[in-house]
């Protein structure tokens, strides 16, 4: 392999970026498209109306409603440009923490919460929605990834998957497996790491040494990309051309989008206990939809009134989540033993039979 | 009908699952050009080509997962594990995906799929290529575990397994891969489907229990058995999971007497489950104790001294001597060496 | 003496341990600075420095792996995985080498180390938080399984763990971890050592055998019997390898009858070992089958499920219920609002 | 981090050579010093001992003495300049393939061979040679290496370890999870692939699309490089100076020698229908030892008296082998209880008494 065959695979050495913290457009890097303006103003309404379901969720774990709600709060533009990548016919494999895309996906937000919300499914259906169940052991869903993939290429179907993974999620094995198999097997696959700097409590510095998640690319044959994470037009412009890359044939592609979990880990969780808040505010400072709201506008893009019909439309789809979740799910205690196999087996046939005897026995 | 191996049995049951059904794949290492260390993909990528029976990169969770994902885009992989120990770094995806994405997708989302195993030992194998493993598999609700005795089976139960609409654990007991019987696919099925144990002899004074590659020791022991007068009834299950409560407490009501034999460590295995229920639905037609005849609770041994780990029939029939048939002059007690 | 949590009494253990031997070290996933999702690790980076407990990557089977090196260059790891479920992809590395490390190497390499899981359910925890995964380390000849069921247990059996020589994996039922009980880790031991099991309540009836999660419920069962007048044994393993058949059976012979309790899925659990080993043992001592309750063959169901699946008091008195005291007129059968 | 930073974590585009094929010295890549002459002549030594060792072993397996025997021909460089880099206290990882390594580290050969000829153990103390068992499920010692890395710094002691694996291992999850963890932890590792082209009938394009699996290092921040592993200089050479950066506080070091596996996986295997003999013969021309012997004597540090008492004693210790498995092994069953734990559980020793009973009935 020629050594320019190697720095094809390379990412470039500054996260590639297109619109500056405060707004401002800066020089776009080579090999990158700029989105076009309608897909920018779809991506702000995504936006708005991501971050409004996202804060209504957490709300909700408050009162309960929720089990528990791992926030995307500052990933919102990982989340919506990820979904606005792919077509109808690609298939997305998010994590638990990628609600926001699912949303944007179209997904109906209480099905989405399904699973959150004490039910032990996923709510949708992934084969209509293209979209598998959120996958909560880490980095499990990057090689199904791949094995859908190849379904895909096998079917001679011209669609694409992308995976999306933690930065944590990386030092897993299977990352890595994920990564070597699509490498040799070529597969139309887009890795997709929201590098938000912490996997629950530990930080970017414990979990790797490398110059940067996107130079393990290389070491499978995979090219590489990093992005700054908050920079919407950035990571739309970059997945925009993985996924052509790997629709075209040229294989899969990893793409490291450097953002930051403005939340804790979960409600569960209490980040003051690993982070200050010096940090947290800076990286408040870099905020995503303030960053694209302000490029927008100065572009002409947006102006008040299409700034409030996102916020408005994002107000009703939260009346919308909130009612939808107030609502006890219905739950079938024998719908336990529906779904282990296609039939249940003799064993969970009479162990249903117990528990109708438990449930039935009179309260004397 | 000629003889054939099990190893050519299971060969046999893949292509012809590989020429009955395009969604279905092949894939593993060294299943390709090699096909297998133990010959069982033999020709298929010669027949079938690449894309339908591949080598993967070495990395089993790798291999599983990527099972998962094309089951889910409508595939029905068959993938092998090399030997039973290298299918543990698959643990998580298989026990925390391809048993549970049924059930978290309220069916939605199906796994089709077999994972092949090649366990347990009697071949001289070095260490890590001789564990018992159908315990781990058995133990984890949404799978289900099935183990070949005989050579038709070994076709008739893959064939069966590839078509099932769950994800299916196939142990193939490695001692019997040369084993051969007459046996010819394209004759008639005579081998009950999924789910069901069967009689491999009939017997009178007490039921041997047994699985995979203790169906043989089984049947031997029940064979010394009766040179002394002793009927042994002989119990293949067949598949684990589902486990066939019918057949094997109607011959234990039969008998009265139950011994159970499984090659792996006894400890927490699928014998001591077998021993639970049996004595659960047929304590009163019990005379003795349900006993079990395993391995011991020790890493596999190295081959030269595995003869002395594995349950063989002198253990078997010494079990049987122990179920107190002091009340049945009529039944002479086994010397060790009926075998 | 004042009270005190189970996951302060382990957190207590740790800290006592770190401080007495210094070839003690505690890593894992989110351990250091935030002190471990249950807190059980609080404070120990604090006062032990980065070098003795420490976060590393996320990734359990480097974890334990590090663990099995450190183990052999003369360290005592206590290592965390964060969930049961989530000590899957360490499994290669838990039975092909924490296992069997000791024995290939004919006893020249020891790995004393302890592999903590939290495990079980009953804390509304959603999927793959709430496994009971017991069965498969129990079932691994080389390791040892520990689950303690009261603080008290909580602090001595951990410290015991780590001062072991050989692996133990630590299962702590995470649904005792804020359960309180008047206990000082200074004051004198009166907790026994490993292998042992204890009866933690007196009866006559019948026994019930049970573990972890499993003794609350086995004792509150007791409780409600004993108002109708049937006198429960309550039995807890606390050691499930190595396992105490000493008192398991010495009091199964006394009370002629044993339920097992397990929440874990039953096929093929440590609930089956424990029932085929009474039987096996006592069986002219009993006068009912052994019977299991334990939780479903199904992946562990959601939080708004999960009462259902989970053994309970009352699962537990039906099952006495059947323990056949028909030839017994002083017992009275139970009924369900006994509990 | 910058391009400086990530370019010193690249290997060289080609690998790192000192002596052609023919024997003939090329010039010396900047950065790697030339092994002294006495260390050159020392491993001159190994080689031939090693290759006889490794006939003798394949030898008896066609005897039934030993019940597979995974051979070495062809990467004698490697097994022999790992081995030579280390220190007396450093630490070697090895696989079931490094036998070879084991006895140019000094090991008795016997012992080495103990565990294929049929008994459980290793046969030699790993604590006394400093060798840790020979590891069959792949990949897993090189997560051990690092612990004992750790172990080994903690400790104080000024000690390297290094851990072997094939390039079929580094697909393995835990081959990526010991990288991760050396890089964080900047661990006194070095990983040494033997890239032999296959992992038994799977050839290197089906399991990797890596430029070279040494790129797998920048991916986590760990030194690389890639050399020649049919060149004795060239290895020693790079390994010499990955271990004093290690041991020098440098942190993990990741060497890739490309070399080639001449004889089957093990005696057991087909190579035939895998692979062609015009491939073997083409690496037969790039014979390790056949080189380095030609570069000696071109140089002068070798002549036909050295040869010759090379040849001699890898005889007198070939024949050391084969008396010592003629003999059979003594193998007692009842130790298969006595190592399970320090002490046996009361099941155990009930088993004991199971398999006594059944030892000593009487045979009627
Ligand atoms: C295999 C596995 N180990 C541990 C966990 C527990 N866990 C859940 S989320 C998490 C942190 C993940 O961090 P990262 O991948 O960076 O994703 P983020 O949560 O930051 O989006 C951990 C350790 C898990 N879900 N799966
Ligand atoms: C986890 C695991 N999976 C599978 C195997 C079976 N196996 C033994 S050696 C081997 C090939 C290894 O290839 P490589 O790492 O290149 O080393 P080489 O044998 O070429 O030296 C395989 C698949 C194993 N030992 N461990
Ligand atoms: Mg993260
Ligand atoms: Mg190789």
């Amino acid at each position: 392999m020629s050594h320019h065959q190697v720095a094809g695979l390379l990412p470039a050495p500054d996260p590639v970026r297109f619109v500056a913290e405060d707004g401002t457009a800066v020089d776009p890097p080579a090999g990158y498209r700029a989105p076009a303006d309608e897909q920018l103003a779809e991506a702000y309404r995504l936006m708005v109306l991501g971050r409004r379901f996202d804060r209504q969720a957490t709300a909700l774990t408050k009162q309960g409603r929720l089990a528990v709600y791992p926030s995307s709060l500052g990933q919102e533009a990982c989340q919506v440009a990820g979904v606005l990548a792919l077509g109808a016919d690609d298939w997305l494999f998010p994590t638990y923490r990628d609600c926001v895309a699912l949303v944007a996906r179209g997904l109906d937000p209480v099905e989405v919460l399904t699973l959150l919300r004490g039910d032990w499914h996923c709510g949708y259906d992934p084969a209509a929605a293209r979209v598998a169940p959120q996958c909560t052991p880490l980095a499990t869903q990057t090689v199904h990834a791949v094995g859908m993939a190849e379904a895909l290429r096998r079917k001679g179907e011209d669609a694409v998957v992308m995976a999306f993974v933690g930065d944590g999620g990386t030092s897993e094995g299977d990352f890595h497996e994920a990564l070597n198999f699509a490498g040799v097997l070529r597969s139309p696959v887009v890795f997709f790491v929201q590098n938000n700097k912490y996997a629950i409590s530990v930080p970017l510095a414990r979990q790797t040494a490398a110059p940067a998640l996107a130079y393990k690319g290389v070491g499978y044959g995979v090219r590489s990309e990093q992005v700054d994470g908050n920079d919407l037009v950035a990571v739309l412009s970059v997945l925009t051309e993985a996924v052509r890359h790997a629709r075209e044939g040229g294989g899969p592609f990893l793409v490291e989008a450097h953002t930051y979990r403005m939340d804790a880990h979960t409600n569960a969780d209490d980040a003051t206990r690993y982070r200050d808040d010096e940090e947290v505010e800076r990286w408040a400072a870099a905020d995503p939809l303030a960053r694209l709201e302000t490029y927008l506008r100065e572009r002409g893009l947006l102006d008040a009134a299409g700034v409030t019909a996102a916020r408005e439309a994002a107000e009703e789809f939260a009346a919308r989540v909130r009612d939808g979740l107030n609502a006890d799910p219905e739950t079938d205690p024998y719908e336990l033993f529906d779904h282990v196999y296609a039939d249940p087996t003799p064993q969970l046939r009479e162990q249903r039979e117990l528990l109708a005897a438990e449930l039935t026995a009179p309260e004397e | 009908m000629t003889a054939m191996s099990m190893a050519q049995a299971l060969n046999a049951a893949l292509r012809d699952a590989l020429r009955a059904d395009e969604r279905v794949l092949v894939f593993g290492e060294d299943v390709g050009p090699l096909g297998g260390v133990f010959r069982v993909t033999d020709g298929l990528t010669k027949e079938f080509g690449e894309e339908r029976c591949f080598d993967t990169p070495l990395a089993e969770s790798g291999i599983v997962g990527l099972a998962v994902g094309m089951a889910m885009g409508g595939f029905r992989p068959v993938v092998e594990m090399q030997f039973d120990a290298f299918a543990y770094p698959a643990f998580e995806q298989i026990a925390s995906h391809v048993a549970k994405t049924r059930n978290r997708t309220r069916g939605r989302v199906t796994l089709p799929m077999v994972i092949r195993v090649p366990f347990a030992g009697g071949i001289g194998g070095v260490e890590h290529h001789c564990d018992s493993s159908e315990a781990y598999y058995a133990h984890t609700p949404g799978l289900k575990v099935v183990t070949p005795a005989t050579v038709e089976d070994a076709y008739w139960l893959l064939r069966d397994a590839i078509a099932d609409p769950d994800p299916v654990i196939f142990m193939e007991p490695k001692r019997l891969y040369w084993s051969k019987e007459a046996f010819s696919p394209s004759g008639r099925r005579r081998a009950p489907g999924f789910g069901q144990a069967v009689v491999r002899r009939e017997g009178r004074d007490a039921t041997l229990v047994a699985y995979g590659p203790g169906v043989p020791v089984a049947l031997q022991a029940a064979e010394a058995a009766a040179a002394d007068g002793v009927s042994l009834e002989v119990v293949d299950l067949r598949t684990i999971v589902p486990f066939d409560d019918e057949t094997v407490t109607s011959s234990v009501r039969k008998t009265g007497r139950c011994v159970v034999i499984q090659e792996a460590q006894g400890f927490a295995g699928v014998g001591a489950e077998i021993a639970a229920r049996v004595q659960e639905r047929c304590f009163h037609s019990l005379a003795a104790p349900v006993l079990r005849v395993t391995g011991f609770d020790i890493p596999y041994p190295p081959p030269k001294l595995e003869h002395a780990h594995l349950p063989d029939a002198d253990r078997v029939l010494d079990a049987v001597d122990r179920l107190q048939f002091d009340d049945r002059p009529d039944v002479v007690h086994l010397s060790r060496e009926a075998s």
